[in-house]
């Protein structure tokens, strides 16, 4: 459904309209800032959630890391980590699906593209659902929905609160109808949570695009977005090839969304882990 | 395909055509070339036999929503608009009677000529398309009608004011409606189920595909573009995502097989529309009398069983 | 809310963009149509159910003509008819409220401005709330709601179509707030008529607008509107007092309105009848 | 005002007053002055005194509800957008924590200055807002957050947009989602309580006004442009209306009046928080434990008793 899902070598920022800086042509420094092009150490950008100390530019942050960021140290347990794809439509394209995993596998350490457990946030228990965008462009095949109904399903049995972070291109192209089928079975999951009155809080990252944002990642209870997150569910360039218009510049970018309704705030990578709190604080079922 | 496949689809096919089918006497034979077929599959289809069913359900003649409503419907009354801010033309709805009871369906509408073409957006919905889906789907729970839906899109409408008007959350939120019906639902491919678009209303207790139909997770150039980097590959991708209703059937995504006339439903428009018909009838006759709580989660438990995975 | 309720006297077309062919200055036959300045005969244009047989222009009808125009002959049997209006604020304008009450009566010879009760369409048993433009400019105040509720409650317990036709200018000044709570008061009504199953066919007849938009006429299972008919929540002059924007031709028309999405269909008087008979047989209840 | 009336409000003064807010020291100060107003209406009020509370619910120092938001509720979140096309920032929405529990608030919101009142459009919400409004509605009851809402505008906005987006039809819907509730809801009128702008978000089981606010069925001056077609008349038209809170009490529109401090509650804005949230807070308390059904029930039964007829 989005283009995106295709490769783990998709570099994050090319969907991304604020961050063309790169004229194409000078050499850069590999750890140049693409939204303000000053230079970064490693350390001190991890040090800062990955967030560009002068310009505010939110790099893509790994699933491990992401939860890191916002569980309470230690805390973290993954489960359903030993869920791995099958390949129903035995697919090749210029080389096998089977190998695309496996060397996904092997360049991530992950099984695919979303970690699921239970963590502590301020020591609030929840469940935690983290898409990874480094596997296979955090495309959504059956492991991702059946991990995300899993996680559902545990959020419902234990009375926790579920918060998802998204980031993706869309469905797994590889699984074919199959990964169509996962958006159906992930909001068919999210609404048995609903019906037990439980809440899922959808986190934005940059991307969530496609079959993503048609399916669970648009119905959590409370929307936020991360500054400078693509969301959209066709890619500006595909828009941009079938309607030939020219895109306004925060087209499908997180700031366009909160303007035209989508979602409920934009959070700063700094304060999403007091965001979530507060969140969860709010929804806590005391009964 | 494995023998263990193959006999799961001789039962699917047995349980669809011969109860069901044989109402007709036209039907008859259709339901022996149906058995035909069945032969037929335990061979891989070629690239070839698969870019056909592409072809065909792209026909320019194939038969669209309103040609099924028009042969299928009594008393059809259209309804329009999404009650905030448009009336989406690439998505038809309405009530009607079926068999002497009221129905609700909902399709999406491609066009024939180039004006009618563009008024319904060559079949690719807006946001408020889908919302238009969504407040008949309330409609027809209130009143128990059944909802069958008709799904032929290329896709949901890539374009700047679709995405400001929230078209991914339109669409994930028309399957949230599916889910929680309390009423029988029936989905039948008729064209081409493209991606989102399509699985938007084609959340139902049963999915149909006509045999011609193709219904997958992105159109095969796209496919082809970005796997293959060159679009020109589409039969190859057509192929190796096994788009084709039988491959569906034996992925488990859909419940059955509507057979057209040979040839393709666009070679007559009155027969297909009787296979269209007797189809969801009997689907629907199955599901009648199913308590809506049983319906609910019996579609929640389809669903949330697909995918392949260890 | 909307200032048409004010006066009986209130003539329907000067809120109708479409109908603007007087100059002003030429004395007209008296009955000249305003659609294409033909003239007609008054028996010939009840004939053709007071539509123009020249330009299709839909004249106003009066709630017992328009019964008659819908309902098998003989069918209709009127209830709720002794309901009159109390005074609860004691209102005085230029004028008492009972007065304007007591004229209202004798010069329209109704109760208030809506008339309800049983009736056959094409054989088809139904209950009608059928508005007259003509009692106070077809003012919502209290007497219209408690009807309008009525009718909610006789087809609910009789399990029968309710067909409503509008034509109103608002909310009745006159009763102050109470007005107001008659928005609440018949949705409320018709969410108790809904609840037992039943259906509400809304018909939106010249003009239906402020109160009567923002409730039991906008919330029908099906809405069907006349030709040319104003639906607005506020009116044409007040839009374009408050932000003075030039107002596109077809403002708050039902064809706007149609395009918009806000109706199902636009029905031509000489249909309308058929097309009620052919809704009322798809909701009927079979058990 | 006929003595079964002033009986009446009497009564309900005292049951509004009596028990709830004896609560702080400084609310027993009110407590009797709000017994000394209930000996002035015995007494018609004169249109002057009327007039001044129509221009205490305009004051340009007026609190609005995001002033009383960050004094009445703890750990409040924001909730923005219809999820369709607009974020409408004349009526504010969240959820936040009021004596420890978590409440959905909504409210209309005016500007202070020049900029905010053009980005809140004078409080007057386009159908986006009300849709907003429906959204967040839908979240507290499935999650059985009590709502509140604080009414505060001229009116819905009359404007092309509005109306082509469906203002009629959104305040419509919002009121009726009102009614199928089933969690606790209080409403009060703040300020400026107009027309459909208003009931759109109040229709709760107890509806309350500030001593100064109005609620009125069209703005007095609008009501004397057209009855008494000079709308200089417009201290007429507000006492003719009736607007204030005594008498839309006594009429049965509302449960209860929440005083303010002497002068208005521009002169201390968190006196005035604290009347409102203990008002809030009781009637909350009263409405605790109810079942769903009998909340509906009951708030459906006042609502269908409204008007004067025989
Ligand atoms: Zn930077
Ligand atoms: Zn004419």
């Amino acid at each position: 459904m989005v283009e995106m899902s295709a490769t783990d070598k998709v570099d994050v920022s090319i969907e991304h309209k604020q961050v063309t800086l790169d004229d194409g042509t000078v050499k850069k420094h590999p750890n140049t800032c693409p939204g303000c092009g000053s230079h970064y150490r490693d350390d001190e950008l991890q040090a800062s959630l990955r967030v560009c100390p002068q310009c505010e530019y939110h790099f893509p942050v790994r699933g491990l890391e992401r939860i890191e960021q916002l569980a309470d140290p230690g805390s973290f347990a993954e489960d359903e980590s030993a869920l791995r794809s099958g390949d129903p439509l035995e697919f090749f394209d210029l080389r096998p699906y089977t190998e695309r995993l496996a060397e996904a596998e092997e360049s991530t350490g992950l099984g695919d593209a979303m970690i699921t457990g239970s963590a502590l946030i301020e020591a609030l228990p929840c469940r935690l659902a983290v898409m990874d965008f480094s596997f296979m462009g955090g495309s959504m095949g059956s492991v991702v929905g059946e991990k995300f109904a899993r996680a559902c399903d545990h959020a419902a049995a234990d009375r926790l609160p579920l918060v998802s972070v998204s980031s993706s291109g869309g469905a797994r192209m590889q699984e074919g109808i199959l990964a169509l089928m996962q958006l159906p079975k992930t909001i068919c999951a999210l609404e048995e949570l609903h019906a037990s009155g439980g809440v899922m809080i959808s986190v934005l990252a940059h991307p969530t695009t496609g079959g993503l944002l048609a399916s669970f990642a648009s119905l959590g209870d409370v929307l936020v977005a991360e500054p400078g997150a693509l969301m959209s569910f066709a890619g500006p360039r595909v828009v941009a090839q079938t309607t030939r218009e020219k895109l306004p510049d925060d087209f499908g970018l997180a700031e366009s969304n909160l303007r035209f309704g989508h979602i409920d705030r934009i959070v700063p990578r700094q304060e999403l882990r007091p965001v979530l709190a507060q969140l969860i604080r709010l929804f806590r079922r005391t009964a | 395909m494995t023998s263990d496949a193959e006999l799961g689809l001789r039962d699917r096919l047995a349980r669809l055509s011969g109860v069901k089918l044989l109402r007709g006497t036209r039907l008859s034979a259709e339901f022996e070339r149906l058995q035909r077929q069945l032969e037929r599959l335990k061979d891989d289809t070629s690239d070839e036999e698969i870019w056909q069913r592409v072809e065909l359900a792209r026909h320019k003649d194939r038969p669209y929503t309103l040609d099924y409503v028009e042969r299928i419907l009594d008393d059809f009354f259209e309804l329009h608009g999404d009650r905030g801010r448009m009336d989406d033309h690439a998505i038809v709805a309405g009530i009607g009677k079926l068999e002497g009871r009221t129905i609700a369906l909902l399709g999406h509408q491609k066009g024939r000529d180039l004006k009618e073409r563009t008024k319904r957006n060559f079949g690719m919905a807006y946001p408020e398309g889908y919302r238009k889906a969504v407040r008949v789907m309330e409609l027809a729970d209130r009143h128990g009608f059944p909802l069958v839906t008709l799904v032929d899109t290329p896709g949901a409408f890539p374009g700047v004011a679709a995405e400001q008007h929230g078209q991914g959350g339109a669409i994930a939120r028309s399957q949230a409606m599916m889910m929680r019906l309390g009423v029988p639902t029936v989905s039948v491919v008729i064209g081409e189920g493209g991606s989102g678009g399509a699985i938007a209303i084609a959340v139902a207790d049963r999915v149909l595909m006509q045999e011609n139909a193709i219904y997958s997770v992105i159109s095969p150039e796209g496919c082809a573009a970005i796997l293959w980097r060159d679009a020109s590959q589409a039969k190859k991708a057509a192929s190796a995502f096994r788009l084709d209703a039988a491959h569906c059937l034996d992925l488990g995504v859909i419940e059955g097989i509507v057979p057209e006339p040979v040839g393709g439903a666009q070679t007559d428009v009155d027969a297909a529309a009787l296979f269209l018909r007797e189809s969801v009838v009997s689907h629907l006759h199955e599901l009648d009398g199913t308590a809506s709580d049983d319906l609910r989660r019996a579609r929640r438990a389809k669903f949330r069983s697909m995918g392949v995975f260890a």
